[in-house]
């Protein structure tokens, strides 16, 4: 469904992301994984149309999406959450994924039902009145993932979701990936918390300096020894 | 060195922390651990000074600070590194170090911790002129921690150290901890990695919402077991 | 037009332009510590005038002399300002915060006028009255004055934001007050500083622009829009950034003045704003 | 927004403040009386309008007069050269409003906080200019709308009633429209907008779309209000509908009432209007200043102790009354950075 | 009836404030003498007071219009419905005229204005507005006659002229005359300048002048641009043979106190002049009463405020009556000598537009810190110093 070719990105002479290709399939699991300063998060703005690659192609369900906008992006099905969440602070924690939902349905009425789905998907119905500024870091991750999940996308980019998650939730948070892969949307994870990323991706692409340095099943990223130089150590 | 006693801090009049109470000694290292939004954050800004207390008291080498504004607690030996490390980011790596030493009038002094900082992380004196908000994720933890060093503390406080810091970097962040205590400072520490901020720890407490539930030495609160299945995922 | 012409309307331009920049760098620097737009700040000015009106009225004492004085009177002015007014609008949105600045200005201006009469006023002589010439190029000797004070007074900021302990805590302060606070910073101290230093500022230029211009309750609303333009064209915060677009909008405003017509001096300032701003969203220097 | 009973409530009030409204100046007689209420009702109208983007959407605009100033001249113009009845006129003048806001927003919009303010003010200054050099619009000397005409057809009464009907129907009017776009998916984006920009991108929300729909209708909306003035003094000027005191009142009508809630702007007109009107009338005449010093002690004293406006003070005082007490550090924005 | 409440609108606050407080004196003044409260010299129109109403007492509202034509409309509003005042006056500023003379028309309650000076305001054929001030058309007109007059007295051209206005109602207004009074009389315009008003330098607009070389320029400026210009001037060493002010800010009392020396020999349209007391002893000694009790002579501007309520007055009286209907009347049958007047002028005498049709104007010359009389010859004081001696040859 995606397909990435030869994309760069660089911002005025520091390059971030350097002639990297990979393809996602329907449903899949992708987990995303580099050194800090990597390009991972570029690469996502890339994906999302925040950022207009330099060189390269992306395909998404047949269409270039090669330089779109955000707007364009999260109408083909491509949804994102943020590495500093940004939640709408004024609003409630329905009415945040009230707004994710209106993309597919302009309806307020229907706009909150919907919401509520994607609220209790996540396990924050108890909090759906409260305002997003009063929620914990960690709850407004999982809003944001609501929200983006309202907007029915094919494509999921979730960026740093579980950091600062103990284990228990760390736990929870890589079910909540497999539910999301189980309704047939595809996901694209960045993590540093190997332990909860390498259980449920279906395949690890690595970053380093901006380039891709390995492509593969968590098992063989994992005795990657290029992978363990750059990024995983010991 | 520090006495904690039932402190109470809110936001918006919601209690975040309802009754902590800690002791630390001199020279040991002490670990906070909790799931996330338990308070743990709480706790240590308002250790120093940044939330207001509702109630309770904080003694810092026996004198009641609880009234003194956080900046002057600074003065008395009390700093906190906080969460996301708060550098100034277009300020150079050695403003940025300067501004830690703001309290420390004797030059000579500062100048020492400053060599020390440059000789431990030879990284950060190669780079003394470039901006710190273009440092690398790890690189940046370390400038913030050699940052509150060089206000010659007494009590450095530090929270989650190694959030967002690639796996190759933490052991690391970990080691320069038991290196500050080696120079004689004592070391209240949050983390989500838990098993290894027990692992170095000499004593830890554990917080569940808003309150202290548990403590004990480091070995012991890693043996228990169900600190073992909250926080450790085991 | 004749080279002599030319010459002549770039050195006013010039001249104009560095006076500009002087208003303006205390406007940039509040804003860049604290993110506060001062409405009130052409009132500093006018305090500045003012002080030096009275100085010369009252003492005779010059006002290029009295500059320190003026200085540290509007410090004053600053700081009180400050604790009185902006300390409690911290936490308040943008909006709260024009409304309060701009309060302060029409209070300013009232004030002036209940002590000081509605009335224009005129330093009659000063040391620095007359003219220089320079071959076929003329400007007063009180401009050229203004506008060397101007160069150094920036200089002077420039150099104490950026080489000395206290203005790298101030811009500390500025990035990130609590991040500052766990420096041992106190922020309230900063921001009371950025206000002293701000007015101060403005009170320097106010008794420099004395020497020159006529002095009334209303002369900030002169200068009010200009500094805006040179602080928004320079980059909100940048003092650098405000120096360079002083000198950049009193050269196109002489000169465009000169050459479309007077009557579009302002228009053609305000156009070249949005020109830049189209393409330099932050201004020339302006900080993300 | 919230629940129905709420929302149910809400309009019952709102009914209940339109029937008091309306019958209102059968009550006060006196003309300067009502023309007082009349400048209130203005200025509640242009501040609801002004909402809808600097509220609402959150782009601080500082230079509405444009709008009204467009509102205006056009309504005028078309009175004094073609005949036309203002009441198509109001509308042609809207319709131009929106236009100039379509182009205008376009580029300006790129800009955000501080620097699309101060854009916004230059427009309207450049704007200024522009008309006051303009020998087609009379430029400086300003237009005069006929003194012997009067009735419905021209809108022009010689009492007052006529014009409270009218402004207090526009009002209704714009509170009517900005309430549907509160209501609407719009009135959500703009919020979200106002909030997070990236955030609301990422959820296929075009900025340049919503920020431009929030604009044209406050526009359109505040060029109605110029078309007005112009009928109600019968006499305009470029100082007196495009100055930029005029762009910061409208702003500070809204902020003082609430920004970005319904009835802000309504209260703020109240209060604002008040003020300013009171304090001229029983100090001005001194020639002293203390109206104006009266005046900006009671603005000061408001964003010191309602920084979010009164609406905002009011709420607070309804929340925490009993034993209330003041946050001493407020919750900074808890930002991580990476 | 014992009081007669009559309302005053003038720039009490804002950019004009220091004017509107003078006239506010001028008219406070003219009220004083009416109700005997000073002891007025004989033959004063306004000392006679108001023996047809039985000695009653006029009493000013004043109301302060900020120098915003919708405040001004607001204020007349409020003076008329709520003051209950019988007839208005003020506001000075031609546009703040327009709107709040208007609602006096609409109220039919009688309006005279004494100082603002665009012609359009007689042109609207309303019927409750009266003007005693002349207006620009005459005030313009007499400059083209006065450089005539110096032309054959010199043997100089005085042909090449530059216009310098301030970019408001009054400004373009008289621009537009200067233009046409150009062409129908044979000048040739070298520069045309609106320049905006408040600004915070001049020197590009003194620089075209600079540059065109007029031998004249015509200058309208209110009192801050006036001394802007001036200094302006000096720095950049340029002095034509004649400044031909318009009034205003070059005539303001403050002009002289903040210029000095260098506001010397500037050439001005007035309306009145301390030396006219020459031939008018009213003049001097209404004035002496002005100085004592604000401490200020008077200029132009507040003699011309004075004149109006002294006016107004003496409609009142002759109305006997407080009724608008029998006001206006009244003022439309005014007819004063120039013996009762503090001004230059041949009279007051209103024509069917309500324009005093017996207002003249003067020009005079700053000599010696002082306005003297230069123009018309037969009732000057002083000739012309012409041209204007150099900066450094003073
Ligand atoms: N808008 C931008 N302008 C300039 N440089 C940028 C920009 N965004 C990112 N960069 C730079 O690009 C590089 C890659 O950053 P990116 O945020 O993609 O890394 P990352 O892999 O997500 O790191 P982390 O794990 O710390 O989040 C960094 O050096 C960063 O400073
Ligand atoms: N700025 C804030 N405004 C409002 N509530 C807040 C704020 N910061 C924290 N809270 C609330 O205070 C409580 C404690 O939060 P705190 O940040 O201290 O937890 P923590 O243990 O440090 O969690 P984490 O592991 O996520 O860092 C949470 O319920 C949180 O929602
Ligand atoms: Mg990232
Ligand atoms: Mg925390």
């Amino acid at each position: 469904m995606l397909a990435v070719d030869g994309l760069g990105k660089a911002f005025d002479g520091l390059v971030a992301n350097r002639d990297i290709s990979f393809i996602v399939h329907h449903g899949e699991i992708i987990g995303l994984i580099g050194p800090n300063g990597a390009g991972k998060t570029t690469l996502f703005n890339c994906l999302a149309g925040f950022h207009t690659p330099t060189t390269g192609r992306i395909a998404f369900e047949g269409h270039d999406i090669t330089g779109s906008t955000p707007e364009a992006a999260a109408a083909l099905g491509i949804a994102r959450t943020f590495q500093i969440v940004r939640v709408f602070q004024s609003m409630t924690a329905l009415e945040n994924v009230m707004v994710g939902a209106m993309l597919r349905n302009k309806r307020v009425a229907e706009a909150r039902e919907r919401a509520e789905d994607e609220l209790a998907f996540v396990g924050l119905s108890h909090r759906a009145d409260t305002p997003a500024s009063d929620l914990t870091v960690s709850e407004q991750k999982r809003l944001e993932v609501a929200r983006a999940l309202a907007t029915e996308p094919k494509l999921i980019l979730l960026d740093e979701v579980m950091a600062g998650l103990n284990p228990t939730e760390v736990r929870e948070a890589s079910a909540l990936v497999h539910r999301i892969h189980q309704r047939g949307i595809a996901s694209i994870i960045v993590e540093h918390v190997m332990e909860g990323i390498m259980p449920i991706a279906h395949r690890m692409l690595v970053l380093d300096y901006g380039a891709k340095i390995a492509d593969g099943t968590p098992a063989e990223i994992a005795e990657n020894p290029a992978v363990i130089a750059a990024y995983l150590g010991e | 060195m520090l006495q904690v006693r039932n402190i109470q801090s809110s936001y918006r009049r919601v209690p975040a922390i309802r009754d902590i109470s800690l002791t630390l000694n001199r020279g040991e290292i002490v670990a906070l651990v909790g799931g996330n939004g338990n308070g743990k954050s709480t706790t240590l800004r308002a250790v120093a000074g940044l939330n207001a207390l509702d109630g309770g008291s904080i003694l810092l080498k026996g004198q009641d600070i609880s009234a003194v504004p956080a900046h002057e607690r600074v003065k008395r030996g009390l700093v906190l590194v906080p969460e996301g490390r708060r550098l100034f980011p277009r300020l150079t790596v050695e403003q940025n170090l300067m501004l830690g030493g703001f309290t420390t009038s004797d030059a000579a002094k500062r100048e020492q911790t400053l060599q020390f900082a440059y000789d431990t992380f030879t990284v950060l004196g190669e780079r003394r002129r470039q901006q710190a908000g273009t440092l690398s994720g790890g690189e940046q933890q370390m400038l913030a921690m050699c940052r509150g060093l060089m206000s010659q503390p007494d009590l450095l406080m530090l929270d989650e150290p190694s959030w967002g810091v690639a796996p190759k970097l933490v052991t690391r962040i970990f080691e320069t901890i038991q290196l500050i205590r080696q120079r004689g400072i004592t070391v209240l520490l949050v983390e989500q990695n838990v098993h290894r901020a027990l692992e170095i720890a000499d004593r830890g407490y554990v917080i569940q919402t808003g309150r202290v539930v548990m403590e004990g030495s480091g070995q012991d609160l890693l043996g228990n077991d169900e600190v073992r299945q909250a926080y450790l995922g085991m | 037009m004749t080279a002599d012409i030319l010459f002549q309307v770039l050195v006013s331009g010039l001249l104009i332009g560095l006076i500009y920049a002087l208003v303006a760098v205390g406007l940039t620097l509040i804003f860049g510590v604290m993110d506060i737009v001062n409405f009130a700040h052409g009132e500093f000015l006018m305090l500045g005038m003012y002080a030096s009106f009275w100085a010369f009225a009252l003492f005779a004492i010059d006002p290029i002399v009295a500059l320190p004085l003026t200085a540290l009177l509007l410090f004053a002015v600053g700081v009180i300002v400050y604790q009185t007014v902006i300390r409690r609008i911290l936490k308040a949105p943008m909006l709260s915060q024009i409304f309060a600045t701009f309060g302060l200005m029409i209070l300013l201006r009232g004030l002036a006028q209940f002590f000081w009469k509605p009335d224009h006023r005129l330093i009659p002589h000063s040391l620095v009255s007359g003219n220089v010439a320079f071959g076929p190029v003329q400007f007063g000797l009180p401009q050229f004055v203004a506008a060397l004070g101007a160069v150094g007074v920036t200089g002077a900021l420039w150099m104490f934001l950026h080489r000395t302990r206290l203005g790298t805590a101030l811009e500390a302060t500025a990035i990130d007050r609590e991040a500052a606070t766990l420096m041992g910073i106190d922020g309230q101290k900063m921001f009371a500083l950025a206000w002293g230093i701000g007015a101060a500022c403005a009170g320097l230029a106010g008794g420099l622009i004395a020497t020159f211009f006529p002095i009334f309750p209303e002369v900030g609303s002169n200068f009010i829009l200009i500094a805006f333009v040179v602080v928004v064209l320079g980059g909100f915060g940048s003092v650098t950034g405000a120096f360079l677009a002083g000198i950049i909008v009193g050269l196109i405003e002489v000169l465009g003045g000169f050459l479309v017509g007077p009557e579009y001096k302002t228009a053609i300032v305000l156009s070249l704003l949005l020109i830049v701003l189209l393409v330099r969203p932050r201004g020339l220097l302006g900080k993300a | 927004m919230t629940t129905g009973t709420n929302s149910s409530r809400k309009m019952a009030g709102t009914a209940a403040l339109l029937a008091l409204a309306a019958i209102l100046p059968l009550a006060v007689t006196e003309p300067s009386q009502q023309n007082f209420l009349i400048l209130i009702l203005m200025g509640a109208q242009m501040g609801v309008a002004w909402n809808i983007v600097g509220g609402y959407a959150g782009q601080v605009s500082l230079g509405h007069a444009v709008f009204y100033g467009i509102g205006a001249y056009t309504s005028t113009m078309l009175l004094l050269t073609l005949g036309l009845t203002p009441w198509i006129g109001a509308l042609a003048g809207g319709l131009v409003a929106a236009a100039f806001a379509l182009a205008m927003g376009w580029p300006c919009f790129r800009l955000k906080g501080h620097y699309f303010a101060m854009a916004t003010i230059a427009v309207a200054e450049i704007m200024q200019i522009l008309v006051t050099n303009s020998d087609a619009l009379e430029g400086a000397v300003g237009l005069y709308l006929p003194m012997d005409q009067s009735g419905w057809g021209v809108l022009i009464f010689l009492s007052k009633l006529p014009y409270y009907y009218v402004i207090l129907g526009l009002l209704v009017l714009t509170v009517l429209v900005s309430w549907a776009i509160e209501r609407s998916h719009i009135g959500y984006y703009f919020r979200a907008i106002k909030d997070e920009p990236e955030a609301a991108r990422a959820l296929g929300v075009s900025l340049t779309r919503y920020k431009l729909i929030a604009l044209t209708v406050s526009a359109f909306l505040t060029a109605m209000g110029g078309s007005f003035y112009a009928q109600k003094e019968m006499f305009i000027d470029p100082g007196s509908v495009f100055a930029t005191t005029i762009s910061i009142k409208i702003a500070l009508i809204a902020i003082l009432g609430g920004v970005g809630r319904l009835t802000g702007p309504v209260l703020g007109a109240v209060i604002l209007i008040t003020i300013e009107e009171y304090s001229r009338t029983l100090f001005g005449s001194t020639g002293s200043g203390t109206d104006m010093i009266i005046y900006a002690a009671m603005i000061i004293l408001v964003a010191v102790f309602s920084p979010s406006g009164v609406l905002g003070l009011l709420g607070d005082l309804r929340r925490h009354l009993p034993g209330a007490k003041p946050d001493t550090v407020k919750a900074e924005k808890m930002e991580i950075r990476p | 009836e014992d009081e007669i409440r009559i309302g005053v609108i003038y720039p009490l606050t804002g950019a004009a404030a220091s004017t509107g407080v003078e006239l506010k004196a001028a008219a406070e003044l003219a009220a004083a003498i009416v109700n005997k409260e000073i002891p007025a010299p004989p033959g004063l129109i306004a000392g006679v007071g108001l023996p047809n109403l039985k000695g009653a007492k006029i009493k000013l509202i004043f109301g302060d219009h900020q120098g915003n034509p919708q405040v001004g409309a607001t204020e007349a509003e409020r003076l008329i419905t709520s003051e209950k005042v019988v007839a208005l006056t003020g506001a000075y500023f031609s546009n703040v005229t327009a709107t709040a003379s208007q609602v006096a028309e609409r109220y039919g309650v009688p309006f005279l204005n004494g100082e603002s000076s665009s012609a359009s305001l007689t042109q609207r054929k309303f019927k409750w507005f009266f003007r005693t001030t002349p207006h620009d058309d005459l005030f313009v007109g007499n400059f083209f006659t006065f450089l005539g007059d110096m032309e054959k007295k010199t043997g100089d051209k005085l042909r090449n002229i530059a216009l310098f206005n301030e970019n408001t109602l009054w400004g373009n207004e008289t621009t537009k005359l200067q233009v046409k009074l150009s062409e129908e009389q044979k000048f040739t315009i070298a520069e045309k300048i609106l320049y905006p008003a408040k600004t915070t330098q001049m020197t590009s607009e003194v620089q075209r002048i600079k540059a065109a070389a007029p031998a004249v320029i015509m200058q309208s400026s209110y009192l801050g641009d006036a001394i802007l210009s001036m200094k302006t001037y000096k720095e950049l060493g340029f002095l034509p043979k004649m400044l031909l002010a318009n009034d205003a800010g070059f005539n303001d009392s403050e002009f002289l106190k903040t210029m000095g020396k260098d506001g010397e020999f500037v050439i001005s349209r007035e309306v009145w002049a301390l030396d006219q007391a020459e031939r008018n002893p009213l003049i001097k000694q209404v004035n002496d009463l002005m100085k004592q009790r604000a401490g200020v002579n008077f200029n132009g501007n507040s003699a011309r405020a004075f004149t109006g309520i002294a006016v107004l007055a003496d409609a009142l009286d002759r109305a006997g009556s407080t009724k608008p209907d029998a006001i206006r009347e009244a003022l439309q049958k005014t007819d004063i000598p120039a013996s009762g007047l503090i001004m230059p002028w041949k009279g007051v005498k209103f024509d069917a537009s309500g324009q005093n049709e017996l207002g003249t104007g003067i020009i005079v010359q700053v000599q010696g810190g002082q306005y003297v009389t230069v123009w018309p010859f037969d009732v000057a004081t002083k000739p012309v110093v012409y041209p204007m001696p150099a900066w450094d040859g003073r």
